[in-house]
């Protein structure tokens, strides 16, 4: 039981970076936008928010930087893609591009420090019970926020008016534009969340998941986020289940091999990226009438004058 | 003809890139480095040893690095750069280069080169390793004593022969101490994924590991290592900063002394085609202070590395027994040989895991 | 007052011409701040960076070399970004296509095969390499799963298969267990062009698909049909132009493209298969592709343009210690200008003031 | 809108008008005999004697047939392309404008130029982009591109919605030539007085459903209004109405 709960832990643990970035890159393509440059959003959050935190020794002001970095590069993002009405998937490849080299120049006099990581939670007697304590009641904060990042993006995208018209932007963005919706400056604001989302999360690997800044430390967690908000259908629920299904299976695979499955190696390293494969498929098989990515996702707007 | 256009065209490129006049008189000594020199790990420990050769003869050499330069099509160009650039040394610091290095080495007879890790050689290249699996048969020892539960945490980056006598090592020294001892390996498939070693470092703790060995670069393992209140050993560079408490020793490339001696020869002319496969007595490697543990562990281990520095202890002395209970012949004399343990393909006996690839 | 894009009734072509000189000139100037800021003369980087690499021979058979696999990929992706197909995963198709090459190689290797071994592999690595593209162009037709997505997953598995082959079956077995498949034999290499140089058959072959594609896209009606479809899927339709068949095609020729070049870069410059045998070939060509435009001819310029920086920086590394980060953030820059400048083709700016725009806003 | 039992027939020489608010399911109708829309029973369309409703648009265009649709930009053409390859958009299959797979340029732009001078096209130069045309000349060039290819039947959805009124009278007089030479014209119109005044036949197209067509001159106003307004007059029984 202690096993199961301590891959429990292991599993919010990896998934969470995935989980925030995930969801501001859900907001933002519900917007109708597509950035593919959460890699180099992430990865910037990554440099800029180890920075932070190093130079202040606040954890807090760390992730705040990670955030202003990510949010900034989605600025850039949004005055290319949507003010110049350039080509999104170009946009957005350029973006990781840049991002991963100014990381690296931003990141090389902070390469070898090292910081004290986000604490974990403990609530003396409940931290403490047995078997089911650790999970609810012990991870870092970065966890429990990426789940009322979640279930908040849930309440706003569903239950509220401007989620509403978020959401009929990214499906319609003439008629959105016709009944008077500022359509490029909701999706300036969609793509920022989703930026500053990425920027969380990137800064979430050197603040809390392995307190040292390195360059390229986000190794692809920026594409596995993309996959994710495919692989919900856009469905912020679904999203939970498949960051934790995409963590669940990246770190089972570890532990299969320290029980000594004789599979090779790079069989089980690469189980994870057809497992998204397979469940992208049969999802989009499933669907009936239809696709449920946003009708207007990566299209151009230029409102008529 | 053609040699004057060369000299004009190398002319051009001093004029249009250096514009240093310093250049023409001293020894160009250049690096190729596989990753950033801000790794923490392989790469790091060249840079470091690099500064080190600059601060010793840096009034009579001028070195130069490219960094990040990937070990496919693109290595051989950044090599003959170098060369081009007027480099007469040149280091190029990971197995990977070995061909594009030989190829260039054929072009630039009166250029020096210098591989680590590799086994191909020629008039005008040498070759530089070291026996880090003495190391690891220290660690070994020190894991033995030190667990609690039995069960050591390997977490391996390729099953390289390198790689896999670093683990027959460990576990050979191990099995001296308790001749039950466990090893659980996971292979990250990577040299240098911190999350992923991260991760990897969890899933051996959660399993029951109470000593992490790494043989991937970054110092992640470590850090978890020290959150769970686990031991752990460094891997190519001083990690104890990521685990004060809990680093044990760790393995320390120190390149410097070889680049210093290698560049002295270039620079008296004496210079040789050689291969060198230095252990602890030859400071290619060195193992950093013993914390974290008992005295009496500390003084073992300090035995173990002077009798290895000595000559007196082999970790493959034989018989070395593999995995299917049959002794390996023994080539060497009393212990395997070089050549055995440089192309290392099987797992001795006592490690329960299947060797990838076999 | 407000500054607000607008579509222009026709393309500029004056502009068309103008912007990509106006994204040098603009990328050019980004740099000397960055270099200043940096600390480095800028005059002395930028001449490192674009001039040197220029003036001799060898630097010269250097980009060629550097550009041969970038513009053969970048042609094939041109094809499906023109046809709506969102292909990022050509270096998978590559790594592939070096594989299935590789395995005519390791398997004739010692024996006395003839003549047919090269040209063997390189129909075979182009075969596989547009198999490999299929799963993610069907998976798209079939089930409508994100091509996008599919297909950079399928980068990683490609990567983990090619280094369990050199790992275990195709290993060298006098390589000292090392992760490399023997040296390939003299057949099975791809021919030098210059004695002592590096410049290989391949560069021939890039050029022979540019033309091709040329040809394909300005001359043909599959390249009409491809266009199309991009550029209005609607009216595509109308004309009788079928959408799936084209992501087939678009994805089948691209991977095969990739699959091509990664058999050439192995059975070239490199000379046997080993992991990491592309330095992101795959995804550096999605730059050329788009800095070229799309067009054959733009992608040899771009190819050739991207391949200047990547031996400039080396140089500029080894002659200025400028970080190799800085090459990165150059061509993320000038790709971020190139297509802002771009976008000038289509569309102008024009000062608005808000009044008029509410009275709009209301209805 | 789902397509409900519709039936009719279209002669040579006459042109027949389907009258209705939009919505009603003329797109539906359009893209079911265009061939945009397939069906697996090759008898829902015939075209000159022979079934093609499982025939593509490619199919249904060799046999003679045409189609304008009703959105000139991104249907009927595609706007950032020039006008010879909107030209070649409808004529690739049947023209000789491709040869052996390769384009036949002088044909398309001899296709620009026919076009341009037969339907008085407006336009800057020889061969502009489709969007920059008014959506008059637009429309000129659309349902020129399609006559100019001689077909036997041409099915032409809101011909002159949003176009100037010279540019409206061109197009209803080439629809007019058009069957007056033969060929058989289906027209759908929100515009009673555009179809009253070229039609020979009227029908009127309510919820998916297709009344029985009036010549015509019986054609009354209220009539027809009463059909679009979806009165009570059924379509079948409307039939039996009028044989009793």
């Amino acid at each position: 039981m202690e096993l199961v709960e301590a891959i429990i832990l292991s599993v919010l643990a990896a998934s969470t970076p995935l989980l925030i970035a995930a969801t501001g890159e859900l907001v933002t393509e519900r917007s109708g936008v597509l950035n593919l440059g959460v890699e180099g959003m992430m990865i910037m959050g990554a440099a800029c928010g180890f920075a932070g935190a190093w130079l202040t020794g606040s954890i807090l002001i760390g992730a705040l930087c990670g955030i202003a970095a990510g949010t900034l590069m989605s600025l850039v993002f949004a005055l290319m893609a949507l003010g110049l009405a350039v080509n999104q998937v170009a946009t957005g490849l350029a973006l990781t591009i840049l991002g991963i080299g100014l990381s690296g120049l931003i990141g090389a006099g902070f390469v070898g420090e090292r910081i004290t990581p986000a604490a974990h939670l403990y609530i003396p007697g409940l931290t403490d019970i047995p078997l089911i304590g650790h999970v609810p009641f012990g991870e870092d904060a970065f966890v429990y926020l990426s789940l009322a990042l979640i279930v908040g993006v849930w309440w706003f995208l569903y239950r509220t008016r401007p989620g509403l018209i978020l959401r009929a932007c990214g499906d319609n963005h003439v008629s959105a534009h016709a009944l008077g919706y500022p359509v490029l400056r909701i999706r300036t604001l969609a793509a920022m969340f989703g930026g500053a989302c990425a920027g969380l999360a990137g800064a979430y690997l050197p603040l809390a998941y392995t307190p040292f800044f390195i360059p390229g430390m986000t190794a692809g967690r920026g594409w596995i986020a993309l996959a994710l908000v495919v692989f919900s259908s856009w469905r912020p629920g679904r999203l939970v289940v498949g960051a934790y299904l995409f963590g669940a299976v990246t770190i089972l695979q570890l532990h299969a091999q320290g029980w000594g499955v004789g599979i090779p190696s790079q069989f089980m390293s690469a189980l994870p990226y057809l497992a998204t494969v397979i469940v992208l498929v049969l999802l989009s098989r499933a669907r009936t009438g239809g696709s449920t990515a946003p009708a207007a996702l990566g299209t151009v707007f230029v409102p008529d004058r | 003809m053609r040699k004057t256009l060369l000299a004009l065209a190398a002319g051009l490129l001093l004029a249009g890139s250096v514009g240093a006049a310093s250049a023409a008189d001293k020894l160009k000594v250049g690096f190729i480095y596989l990753g950033p020199i801000g790794d923490l790990g392989w790469t790091y420990q060249h840079e470091l040893a690099r500064q080190a050769l600059v601060k010793e003869l840096g009034d009579k050499i001028e070195t130069t690095y490219l960094e990040n330069v990937p070990e496919g099509p693109d290595a051989e160009r950044a090599i003959e750069q170098l060369a081009r650039a007027g480099n007469k040394l040149i280091f190029t610091t990971s197995f990977g280069y070995m061909d594009p290095t030989l190829k260039v080495a054929k072009r630039y007879p009166n250029v020096h080169f210098e591989h680590a890790t590799g086994y191909k050689r020629d008039k005008n290249m040498s070759t530089y390793s070291a026996k880090w699996y003495q190391g690891r048969y220290i660690q070994g020892l020190i894991a033995a004593k030190m667990s609690k539960s039995g069960v050591l945490g390997y977490i391996g980056s390729f099953p390289i022969p390198e790689v896999v006598s670093g683990i027959n090592a460990t576990m050979l020294a191990a099995q001296t101490i308790n001749p039950n001892i466990k090893v659980k390996i996971i292979w990250a498939n990577t040299w240098f994924d911190p999350g992923k070693e991260a991760d990897a470092a969890k899933a051996l703790i959660d399993q029951g590991a109470d000593i992490i060995m790494q043989h991937t670069d970054s110092p992640a393992a470590m850090q978890i290592a020290s959150e769970r209140g686990k031991l752990a050993f460094g891997q190519d560079s001083e990690m104890i900063k990521f685990g004060p408490k809990t680093q044990l020793t760790s393995i320390l490339d120190t390149w410097g002394p070889y680049y210093i001696a290698r560049v002295k020869a270039e620079l008296d002319g004496t210079w040789k085609s050689e291969d060198s496969w230095g252990g602890l007595d030859s400071h290619m490697f060195a193992m950093a202070p013993y914390t974290n543990m008992p005295d009496d562990v500390k003084k073992m281990a300090e035995d173990a590395q002077a009798a290895i520095t000595a000559g007196k202890l082999h970790p493959f002395k034989c018989p070395v027994v593999g995995q299917d209970g049959k002794a390996v012949e023994c080539k060497g004399g009393d212990h395997l040989d070089d050549g055995q343990i440089l192309g290392m393909n099987f797992y001795v006996k006592g490690i329960d895991d299947k060797l990838p690839g076999k | 007052m407000q500054l607000v894009l607008e579509k222009r009734a026709e393309r500029s072509n004056t502009i068309a011409l103008i912007s990509p000189l106006i994204a040098i000139g603009l990328t050019i100037v980004t740099m000397v701040i960055l270099f200043a800021i940096l600390g480095k003369n800028p005059l002395l980087a930028l001449d490192a960076y674009f001039i040197a690499p220029l003036t001799d021979g060898y630097s010269l058979q250097e980009i060629a070399v550097k550009a041969t696999p970038l513009v053969m990929i970048a042609i094939g992706l041109s094809l499906c970004y023109l046809a709506n197909a969102w292909n990022i995963g050509a270096e998978g198709q590559f790594l592939i296509g070096a594989v299935a090459g590789s395995w005519i190689a390791v398997k004739t290797q010692g024996t006395d095969a003839g003549a047919w071994v090269l040209p063997a592999m390189l129909l075979l690595a182009a075969a596989a390499g547009a198999l490999y593209a299929l799963i993610p162009a069907i998976c798209k037709v079939r089930f409508g799963a994100s091509e996008i997505l599919t297909s950079l997953m399928l980068v990683y598995v490609a990567d983990l298969f090619l280094d369990y082959l050199v790992r275990g079956p195709w290993r060298d077995p006098h390589g000292f267990n090392f992760p490399t498949t023997a040296e390939f034999d003299p057949v099975a290499t791809v021919p030098l062009l210059i004695d002592g140089g590096r410049l290989h058959l391949g560069s021939i072959i890039a050029l022979l698909v540019v033309a091709a594609a040329a040809i394909l896209l300005g001359r043909t009606i599959k390249g009409f049909e491809i266009r199309m479809v991009g550029a209005a899927p609607r009216a595509a339709r109308f004309g009788g132009f079928n959408a799936n068949q084209l992501v087939i095609l678009t994805f089948a020729v691209s991977g095969a493209l990739a699959g091509l070049a990664g058999i050439i870069e192995v059975a070239g410059p490199v000379g046997h298969l080993q992991p990491g045998i592309s330095p992101g070939y795959g995804f550096t060509a999605i730059i050329v592709a788009f800095l070229g435009r799309l067009n054959p001819i733009g992608i040899l310029i771009a190819g050739l343009f991207l391949a200047l920086t990547f031996i400039g920086g080396e140089q500029a590394q080894i002659a200025m210690k400028i970080p190799l980060d800085v090459t990165k953030v150059f061509q993320g820059i000038l790709l971020f200008y190139v297509l802002a400048c771009d976008s000038l083709i289509l569309y102008r700016f024009r000062l608005v003031f808000p009044n008029r725009q509410v009275a709009r806003g209301t209805g | 809108m789902r397509l409900d039992h519709i039936s009719f027939e279209l002669k040579g020489g006459e042109i027949l008008g389907i009258a209705g608010v939009a919505g009603n399911g003329q797109d539906e109708m359009f893209a079911a005999l265009s061939g945009e829309r397939l069906s697996k029973d090759p008898g829902t369309v015939v075209i000159e004697g022979i079934a093609a409703g499982h025939l593509s648009i490619t199919g249904r265009r060799k046999l003679g047939a045409a189609f304008v649709p009703e959105e000139r930009l991104g249907h009927g053409t595609a706007p950032r392309m020039k006008l010879s390859e909107n030209a070649l958009l409808t004529g690739h299959a049947a023209s000789g404008m491709v040869r052996h797979g390769f384009i036949d340029t002088a044909a398309t732009l001899e296709t620009v130029d026919k076009a341009t001078e037969t339907f008085d096209v407006r336009k800057a130069k020889r061969d502009p982009e489709a969007a920059s045309l008014s959506g008059g000349n637009l429309q000129k060039f659309i349902v020129g591109r399609e006559i100019l290819r001689n077909p036997a039947v041409l099915v032409v959805n809101q011909p002159t919605w949003g176009v100037d009124a010279g540019a409206a009278a061109v197009i209803r007089q080439a629809l007019l030539d058009l069957a007056a030479a033969g060929a058989a014209v289906l027209v759908t119109s929100q515009d009673l007085d555009e179809l009253v005044e070229i039609t020979d036949r009227i029908a009127v197209m309510f919820h998916g459903r297709l009344s029985v067509p009036l010549p015509t001159r019986e054609a009354t106003r209220e009539k027809l209004g009463l059909l679009m307004g979806g009165s009570s007059l059924e379509p079948k029984e409307a039939a039996h109405a009028a044989g009793a």
